[in-house]
């Protein structure tokens, strides 16, 4: 279908050019699904603009050819190329809402678009537009076609140009990080909804991702791109199982049980295209890098390992041995205790206890509001992690920021250490901050970008020690070695910093006061794979030596489940479930959760999400959090649905000891194993009809 | 009742008027207002005339008219004008009553001076430089064909056959209508003047409802064309006061045809929508503001003026105004400054004419501010002036500033008036004896001087030309140890400090003119305490011993007598300096080249009467 | 990953850059022309502000007798009317016009900020009343405020610095409050509070340094504004008091004769204006570059 | 939508009032005192009071605000204090010079600045590029009257190309009156074609002026506008949709325009204000001069009247300029602060 060779895109610049994809060559077979993988940076967005023959900027392409279907697109003429771009290759782009135009409302986009490419009239453009619309399961369609893109959420829009991408039934969908801006539940039905489609009309798709799961669960080849080159493709299986480029293997290593990250993870930044080091562009990075094998001075060519297997690097076949592959390792989903998870939680009495806690936000102008938290109950012992999962409007954030009352609760009562937050004072809540604190999501947004490091992790040590100035400086220094980072960090301001790194810094402040409780509020999300799995080890490390107890908010359950001891599921500003970290991963129960679990993508290519999972999938969206259904706020998208779920309040349950449950049904026993698997049968029958 | 008792009274309604007059258009409207505008007086047009004596400094002052020495006379350059001129003021005439609100602007005023004609001018002949020069003491008729005094009694015959622009034919009823109008709202400028200065009416019980005031026996009608004037005592000044360009006659007919029962004098119609005059040129156009557009009146008795058709237009820039008449689309211009006149004086597309008249420049130390008060001792405040006077460096002023164009003033009286003294070099640059008085004066090298008076004033909008002047003096009298501060004020600010507050501490004062070409009255202009029927003291000078002597020459009908005695006064006054005499700047006006025939008066007209001008 | 046990170390490609605007202002000269240009005016202007009156080669007070003299060897720029030197005074207007733009620009930028601050992080009816009142204000032509606030309570730098002030603390008020509005959701200030802060240290401590960077991009813009300003209000005749150099009023004193050829006496004061304000426009422009590529 | 305009044009009218009276108590707190100026300092009490009876300021504050109130509901501002004239018909005779001077000084700016900030942002690194970009900085610096000066000096003194700074019309030449005291409009309606030709001679280099001055902030943020629109990712996501060149410059174009028209109202209402300087330099009849000439005279209906025009001129730009950028861009229709 698509066949890229050599291709080059090239940014001329005053006295050099650059080359954002060098010497790329792909190919897209008809009917299959291709997976681009790299580094932000790596050039795979210029790559996927390259193919329709677009550059950003002052980019141009240089070199290469594009044959699709039967014909060179680089000899096309303009015309030509309109009608290739949208018609038959349609393209999802990354940042949803920014590739929507602003100022026009979200009917009329997909109207021209497909205006654009087949001969119909508006009206017709028309019903087809609510026709897709309705297809990527987007709620109330009629209403949204009138909406403005600023009126949409991300994962909104990325339906809308999902379905747009799709309205000209195009022979290639390029589809780049399509995902990203989806909570897991949507992410599965979005791409699920995509591969069927392109199972249904023979055409393909090609995914960029960073996302090891999506490319284990739905691509049949995968390549990976590094610094504008192609650094390995391969099959997907083998992608997996025999990785042989360093980057490729420090990519799986951070996802994956298999490697020993410490020893194969890339050090350092991508490189920058606009300064490519000499030999091979990975050589500073790698940890395998030789003078030897050249390195540091010969550009290794791609090479063949195997006739579907290219590899570009000059030690190609000492890597995998050197890397460590441990193959004796079973896939995440087989081993019962991760091996950062602590089994038995302590069992001394509560550090923190939140009682009936509900928090509103009233909507100005109306009377109105919006329900953060309703009704949420949890303790925390010392040392103890409670993880708190959720798709996002959950609740799970406003619930750590009223757990530290950085939010004022609209009622209820959270009890730290014997003391009731809200009966303090401002001056004793103030001195008790110490003890509490908190890390946040974006590192980048979570530090003063003008204050040096140092003064912002001084900035808790100035206001609950008596220590000296001097002290205080020793302080910075000793904890930003704790937290494993050198002290010349110190004096140097947030700008510069990689996420990782800053992420470090934010951990440093929090720990600077000696806390007991520390809010961990989705510390890893904004963070690359490979960060994001130091970052956990640092905070099981510190945990360890300082006996912290961590609430740990996050959207990712394979993190949750490596990393805590009990877990909180949120649905809506509910707990939905609470249990141990063992009981809750291994025998979910409320329907919602069984969802969210279903939903995970493992990063094996062997354990495919299977179809039957569907039958966990919950249809539709969430419903709006200020206009909440009386019964079960899952009502609308539960396939296990009854009349009595649609108008009796949901309670939370104890189910065993420890493992409380918000639906009557798993309860009293009536939701039954049966049934589900009666209802993963018949969902497998009906996606599949053939397999029937 | 005394003279004094008598001016003072006046002097009180006058004040009364000012405030009315003054204020807005619906107060004349009621008429019910009294005063006079002594103030605006000041700055009103002087009365073209003449003293009745030729002035004696005339015949030995030294340089004539500096502009009249231009080198050549330009060659008439071959301007073809037409029969239409553009006249480019700094204002536009708000309002055309000669007893309105606006009376004393000169842009009023140089718009009477084409739509009104009175009974008698000054008699003047053509100089070589093409300007009109007045001979003072002579008079010819205008709208009076001939007068007769006997005693206190003037008989007047009217020209026959003056048709006004209106078409109506002038008699004695006009002369009667505008007299009784000049009374309806006496005492308001006019009246007042023609009362003080030419003894014409009996305004001693002023009356404040205007139906009261029918002229009396100050007026008798004989026939159509003959009418009389009675004076209350002997004056020598009733043909001085006449010409007063606020003095026309109107056209009875037409104004009472707009006259209403609120406004029986048609105040608002002679005020702000036509003229009803006599005289040479008709309104046809009148922006308010911004121009002015006349026509000639075909019934002139004089006959047809060259040109034909007049615009005034407002060109508030010096600079527009001389790029206008150097490139051709304004003829005429005047308010510039010297050396704008002296720049246009070289080219050979404009003509400047000039002549020596009564415009000063001097310095106003006030006597209400400290340093000048001299602690309120008169004899540190003498030594003070005097010590100003010596530190002026007059011939720079007049060299650099003034480009030759003014001469230096040599007395507190202007040179032509009638009476006025020459004190030659009493005055002159001397910085070191400037030092020593101020030694003398207690305050060496300027040490201990201080007070609101060293901020000196001036008019911001004539900038271009008096700061020059202001920065030359701040200079030299730094150079002698005094150092002031500028301090431009907006004109109307200016003026009305200057002159109806009397509070501005150090003024530079340029272009104050007075209206009677005669030693007394300019003394009782400027000199004389508000008391003994001063007029515009604005700076409180205060001499019983001037005032005395003052009040002697004022009705002392001996002609040799009253020249010692008004000599006497400017022996005080040239000693105790209530302001300090710089220099005397000639009028001037810049036309397009070949125009000839201006007709200069020792007022703020400038323009004069148009219809004498010719190519 | 124990860590403690390796020797921390930083990734390569990060950057350690020192907290600081100095370092970031070299990074800019280094790579733009203009703004070198800009910056180089600025210097002068600032320089020529304190030491313009004491180079001056000739009295810049003295009336003398050398009065509308034309460019020559001995005064560089011409005379004026009042035998000043021109070049003299256009070298010491800096110490009015650039002072004057300094003082306005640094009360508005303070009492601006400080307001913006205050209206933006505690928000209420106060803060929206302040801010329909900053509508309101913005509206009016404020260059006639200006002349009618100059001319009733008279001329003095004091009242044009004032009434310059008033002109621009709007601008400051609304660049501070729309950073501030920003801000204070952005986590780092929760953070503060978290660590215990108290409110009024947040506010001035964390997003008040924070939110200044526009503010602060935008002051030589100001100030440039300001000098252009200052100079009108001179130029017809409600602003500083003569004799005093100053370039407005030097523009204004030579206007009348510029178009019969005189025109040193306008020309350069006025080409001394033009640079200045736009070197600090350039300077600002700058700074906002760089500010936007930071944030 | 129509909510935000009507919450919008709710505001004018308090907006407009609040101007209106704190100018009026502005003129009452300055330091300046007609009355004083009127009578003089020997007047008697009983003149003063009776000056200050003829022009209404014996009365309370409340009194006279309220009269004043009462006047602008039917747009009469009282009569001059300085010409004894309806101020209103005075402002009629001013302002429209103004309104011609900004109005075609901005049209020429716009037409100028729009399409030329569009194609510099399309050649970014260009020479053309950069010397746009210096110009657009350094003529949004510039002191207008300065420059007003300079074209005198050369256009006029030097070239002779066009009139003498004498207003609108040639010393000779008078004005049509009315019926819109727009003397481009009423010379045509008057069939006075020389008129309207020589007023467009007298015109343009304040025009000219004016126009020179304004490109350069316009241009700047023309310019940058236009280059976020076409780095945006929609705009490269339209390309690879495969939309027309037509509809990704109506993309373009609507996009880009929003900015423009913030600085157009802002430039708008300050060029109102500053046009003083330019109307001093030529000599125009306008009513920054008007509001000038009145201060410097005290004549408080004048300024009076002056201040409510330009707030109203002021907020209705500002008006404009809001329903315009919220047609321009959806975002604001629902939240804007």
């Amino acid at each position: 279908m698509l066949f890229v060779r050599d291709l080059s895109v090239e940014y001329p610049e005053i006295g050099r050019t650059t080359y954002a994809v060098n010497d790329v060559s792909l190919d897209v077979p008809a009917g299959s699904v291709v997976g681009l993988v790299g580094e932000s940076g790596s050039g795979k967005s210029t790559l996927t603009l390259a193919i329709l023959g677009l550059t950003r900027g002052r980019g141009r392409i240089a070199a290469g050819n594009i044959e699709f279907d039967g014909e060179n697109l680089l000899e096309l003429s303009e015309d030509a190329w309109r009608e290739i771009r949208g018609g038959q290759i349609g393209l999802v782009p990354q940042n949803p809402r920014g590739a929507l135009d602003p100022a026009e409302r979200i009917g009329m986009q997909i109207e021209e678009y497909y205006l654009a490419h087949r001969d119909a009239t508006t009206a017709e453009a028309n019903a087809r537009a609510l026709e897709l619309l309705t297809l990527v399961g987007i709620n109330d369609p009629e209403r949204r076609l009138r909406a403005f893109p600023h009126e949409l959420s991300g994962g909104m829009a990325q339906r809308v140009l999902i379905a747009m991408a799709l309205s000209c039934s195009p022979k290639l969908l390029i589809a780049d990080e399509p995902t990203s801006g989806l909570d897991v539940t949507i992410q599965a039905e979005v791409l699920d909804d995509m591969r069927r489609s392109v199972e249904a009309v023979g055409s393909s798709l090609l995914v960029i991702t960073q996302d090891l799961g999506i490319v284990a669960n739905y691509c049949d080849r995968v390549y990976i791109m590094h610094a504008g080159e192609i650094a390995e493709e391969a099959p997907v299986e083998r992608f997996f199982e025999n990785a042989t480029h360093p980057a490729t293997i420090a990519l799986l290593a951070a996802q994956d049980q298999h490697y020993e990250h410490e020893r194969v993870r890339l050090r350092g930044l991508p490189v920058n295209t606009r300064n490519l080091p000499s030999g091979c562009y990975l050589h500073r990075r790698c940890q395998f890098a030789d003078h030897a094998a050249g390195c540091h001075d010969v550009r290794p060519p791609l090479t063949d390992v195997l006739p579907d297997h290219r590899v570009r690097c000059h030690r190609f076949r000492e890597v995998p041995e050197l890397a460590g592959r441990r193959a004796d390792v079973g896939t995440p989903a087989e081993s019962a205790a991760p091996p950062h998870a602590r089994g038995a939680a302590p069992t001394n009495g509560a550090l923190l206890s939140v009682e009936g806690l509900v928090k509103h936000f009233p909507i100005p102008g109306s009377d109105a509001y919006v329900q953060a938290c309703q009704d949420v109950s949890f303790d925390v012992k010392p040392g103890e992690t409670l993880g708190v999962v959720g798709e996002s409007g959950s609740g799970k954030t406003t619930l750590g920021r009223c757990v530290l009352r950085l939010l004022e609760p609209t009622g209820g009562r959270v009890v730290f250490d014997g003391r009731d937050l809200h009966e303090l004072s401002k001056g004793e809540l103030r001195q008790l901050r110490k003890d509490m604190q908190i890390v946040y999501q974006e590192p980048f947004d979570s530090l003063n970008p003008l204050l040096s490091v140092g003064r912002q992790i001084r900035e808790p040590l100035k206001l609950h020690s008596d220590l000296s100035r001097s002290e205080r400086r020793e302080r910075v220094h000793e904890l930003l070695g704790l937290v494993g980072l050198p002290k010349a960090v110190a004096d140097a301001v947030p700008q510069g910093l990689s996420p990782g790194t800053l992420q470090r810094c934010s951990i440093a402040r929090a720990i600077a006061p000696n806390p007991k409780l520390i809010v961990l509020d989705e510390p890893t999300s904004a963070l690359p794979p490979e960060a994001e799995a130091d970052i956990i080890r640092l905070l099981n490390d510190l945990q360890e030596r300082l006996g912290l107890s961590y609430i740990f908010i996050s959207h990712d359950l394979a993190l949750v489940r490596e990393f805590c001891n009990r877990v909180v599921v949120m649905y809506l500003s509910q707990i939905v479930e609470i249990g141990t970290q063992e009981e809750l991963f291994a025998r979910p129960r409320h329907p919602y959760s069984r969802a969210l679990l279903a939903s995970v993508l493992e990063p094996n290519p062997r354990a495919k999400r299977d179809v039957g999972a569907r039958a966990e999938r919950l249809e539709g969206e969430i419903p709006s959090p200020i206009d909440l259904p009386s019964g079960c706020y899952l009502a609308s998208r539960c396939h296990f649905v009854r009349d009595r779920c649609r108008s009796e309040p949901q309670e939370l349950y104890p189910l065993v000891p420890g493992h409380d449950v918000r639906c009557w049904r798993v309860s009293e026993n009536d939701l039954t194993e049966a049934e589900i698997e009666e209802s993963r049968r018949r969902v497998a029958a009906s996606a599949n009809p053939d397999a029937g | 009742m005394t003279d004094h008792e008598k001016s003072q009274q006046i002097y009180q309604l006058g004040m009364h008027a000012i405030r009315g007059t003054m204020s807005r258009k619906q107060l004349l409207k009621r008429a019910a207002v009294l005063g006079i505008v002594p103030s605006v007086v000041a700055l009103l047009a002087a009365c073209g005339g003449d003293s009745v004596a030729p002035p004696p400094a005339e015949p030995e002052a030294p340089p004539a008219d500096p502009p009249a020495d231009a080198p050549e006379p330009a060659p008439p350059a071959a301007a073809d004008i037409g029969d239409s001129l553009v006249i480019l003021e700094t204002e536009i005439a708000p309002g055309l009553d000669g007893e309105g609100t606006s009376f004393g602007q000169i842009s009023t005023q140089t718009a009477l001076a084409q739509l009104y004609e009175h009974l008698v001018q000054p008699m003047r002949t053509e100089d070589a430089n093409g300007v009109l020069v007045p001979e003072f003491g002579t008079y010819e008729g205008r709208l009076a064909e001939s007068w007769e005094q006997n005693g206190l009694e003037w008989t007047w015959k009217l020209r026959e056959g003056v048709i006004s622009a209106a078409g109506n034919e002038l008699t004695t009823k006009d002369i009667e209508y505008s007299l009784a109008r000049i009374k309806a709202f006496s005492p308001i400028p006019i009246g007042w003047f023609l009362m003080t200065v030419a003894s014409i009416m009996s305004l001693d019980l002023p009356n404040t409802d205007p139906s009261e005031r029918g002229l009396a026996d100050e007026f008798e009608i004989v026939d159509d064309y003959t009418f009389i004037l009675r004076q209350m005592e002997p004056s020598p000044n009733l043909l001085t006061v006449l010409p007063v360009v606020s003095l026309g006659i109107y056209d009875s007919a037409k104004m009472l045809e707009n006259a209403t029962d609120e406004d029986p004098f048609s105040r608002d119609f002679a005020d702000q929508v036509d003229s009803a005059g006599f005289g040479a040129y008709s309104i046809t156009n009148w922006d308010k503001g911004e121009s002015i557009s006349m026509t000639v009146n075909p019934n002139y008795f004089r006959g047809e003026p060259e040109f034909k058709n007049l615009t005034f237009r407002r060109v508030p820039q010096a600079g527009a105004r001389v790029t206008a008449i150097q490139s051709g689309d304004a003829n005429v211009t005047t308010g510039l400054s010297p050396k704008e006149f002296h720049e246009l004086d070289q080219s050979d597309a404009v003509d400047v004419l000039g002549w020596l008249g009564n415009v000063f420049v001097a310095l106003g130390p006030n006597y209400k501010s400290e340093p000048w008060a001299g602690g309120g001792d008169p004899d540190t405040s003498r030594l003070l002036r005097q010590a100003l006077a010596y530190a002026i460096p007059y011939d720079d002023i007049i060299e650099q500033d003034f480009f030759g164009q003014a001469i230096k003033w040599n007395g507190l009286i202007s040179s032509k008036f009638y009476g006025a003294v020459d004190f030659g070099d009493r005055y002159s640059y001397d910085p070191d004896r400037a030092r020593e008085l101020l030694a003398e004066a207690g305050f060496p090298e300027g040490t201990g001087l201080e007070g609101p008076g060293l901020t000196l004033s001036y008019i911001a909008e004539h900038a271009s030309f008096i700061e020059p002047v202001a920065n030359r003096i701040r200079t030299a009298l730094a150079d002698v140890g005094i150092n002031i501060e500028l301090d431009p004020l907006p004109q109307t600010q200016f003026v009305d400090r200057e002159t109806n507050l009397d509070d501005i501490p150090f003024s530079l004062l340029d272009q104050q003119v007075a209206i009677g070409p005669d030693a007394g009255y300019q003394s009782q202009l400027n000199h004389v305490t508000p008391d003994n029927g001063g007029l515009d003291n604005s700076v409180n000078y205060a001499s019983a011993e001037f005032d005395a002597i003052y009040l002697e020459q004022k009705v002392n009908p001996d002609v040799e007598s009253r020249l010692a005695q008004m000599e006497a006064m400017q022996a005080i006054l040239i000693e105790d300096l209530p302001r300090i005499p710089i220099l005397e700047r000639a009028s001037q006006i810049a036309v397009t080249a070949g125009i000839r025939g201006w007709s200069p008066k020792p007022d703020g007209s400038r323009v004069g009467e148009i219809w004498t001008m010719h190519t | 990953m124990s860590a403690t046990d390796t020797q921390p170390e930083l990734e390569f490609e990060e950057v350690l850059r020192p907290a600081g605007f100095g370092a970031r202002v070299k990074e800019l000269l280094r790579t733009s022309w203009l703004f070198r240009i800009g910056l180089v005016i600025v210097v002068i202007a600032v320089i020529l502000a304190i030491i313009g009156p004491y180079i001056a080669r000739f009295p810049l007070e003295t009336a003398t007798l050398d009065t509308n003299e034309g460019p020559s060897s001995k005064h560089w720029f011409g005379t004026d009317s009042n035998g000043f030197d021109i070049f003299s005074r256009v070298l010491a207007a800096p110490r009015i016009d650039v002072s004057i733009a300094l003082a306005a620009t640094a009360i508005s930028l303070a009492i601006g900020s400080l307001l913006g601050l205050l209206t933006g992080y505690f928000r209420g009816w106060a803060g929206e009343s302040v801010m329909r009142v900053v509508d309101t204000i913005q509206a009016f032509p404020l260059f006639v405020l200006a002349i009618i606030v100059v001319v009733m309570t008279g001329r003095s730098i004091q009242n044009v610095i004032i009434v310059i002030a008033l002109l621009n603390i709007p601008i400051f008020l609304r660049m501070m409050r729309s950073q501030v509005l920003s801000l204070r959701e952005r986590t780092f200030v929760e953070a503060a509070r978290s660590s215990g802060s108290r409110e009024l240290n947040i506010a001035f401590g964390h997003v008040l340094p924070n939110g200044l960077s526009p503010g602060l991009a935008q002051a030589p813009i100001t100030m440039g504004f300001a000098i252009l300003v200052t100079a009108g209000l001179s130029f017809i005749g409600a602003g500083v008091q003569p004799p005093t150099p100053e370039w407005g009023a030097m523009i204004a004193s030579g206007a009348d004769t510029i178009v019969i050829g005189e025109w040193w006496t306008s020309v350069f004061p006025g080409i001394a204006i033009s640079l200045t304000v736009f070197g600090f426009a350039v300077v600002g422009e700058g700074l906002r570059a760089m500010y936007l590529r930071q944030g | 939508m129509s909510g935000f305009v009507l919450r919008r044009l709710l505001l004018f009218l308090p907006q407009l009032l609040a101007i209106a009276i704190v100018g009026f108590a502005l003129l009452r707190l300055l330091p300046v005192d007609p009355v004083s100026r009127i009578v003089g300092s020997f007047g008697t009490d009983e003149a003063r009071q009776s000056a200050k009876e003829t022009i209404g300021l014996d009365r309370s504050f409340g009194e006279q605000l309220g009269s004043f109130l009462e006047g602008l509901l039917t747009l009469d501002f009282g009569e001059s204090f300085v010409s004894g004239d309806s101020v209103r018909a005075e402002l009629g005779d001013r302002i429209p010079v103004t309104l011609q001077l900004i109005g075609i000084g901005f049209v020429l700016a716009l037409v100028i600045a729009i399409p030329l900030g569009r194609y510099i942002a399309s050649k970014v690194g260009g020479r053309i590029e950069k010397v746009t970009t210096v110009y657009a900085l350094f003529a949004g610096a510039q002191p207008d009257f300065w420059w007003g000066l300079i074209f005198l000096f050369v256009f006029f003194f030097k070239l002779g190309w066009f009139p003498a700074p004498l207003g609108q019309l040639d010393p000779t030449q008078i004005a049509p009156d009315g019926p819109t005291r727009f003397i481009f409009i009423d010379t045509l309606v008057h069939g006075q074609f020389d008129l309207f030709v020589s007023a467009l001679k007298h015109y343009a280099l304040p025009i000219i002026t004016l126009t020179f001055v304004l490109t350069g902030p316009i241009l700047k943020i023309m310019r940058q506008s236009a280059l976020d629109v076409i780095s945006s990712d929609y705009l490269l996501y339209a390309k690879a949709s495969g939309f027309t060149p037509k509809r990704v410059r109506r993309m373009t174009a609507r996009n880009s325009f929003a900015p423009v028209v913030t600085i157009t109202g802002v430039l708008l209402v300050f060029a109102l204000g500053g046009a003083v300087l330019i109307e001093t330099v030529f000599a125009l009849p306008g009513l920054g001069r008007y509001a000038l000439s009145r201060t410097l005279d005290t004549d408080f209906p004048a300024i009076q009247g002056a201040i409510v025009f330009m707030a109203a001129f002021g907020l209705t730009v500002y008006l404009v300029m809001d329903i315009l950028y919220a047609l321009l861009d959806p975002r604001v229709r629902h939240s804007r602060d």
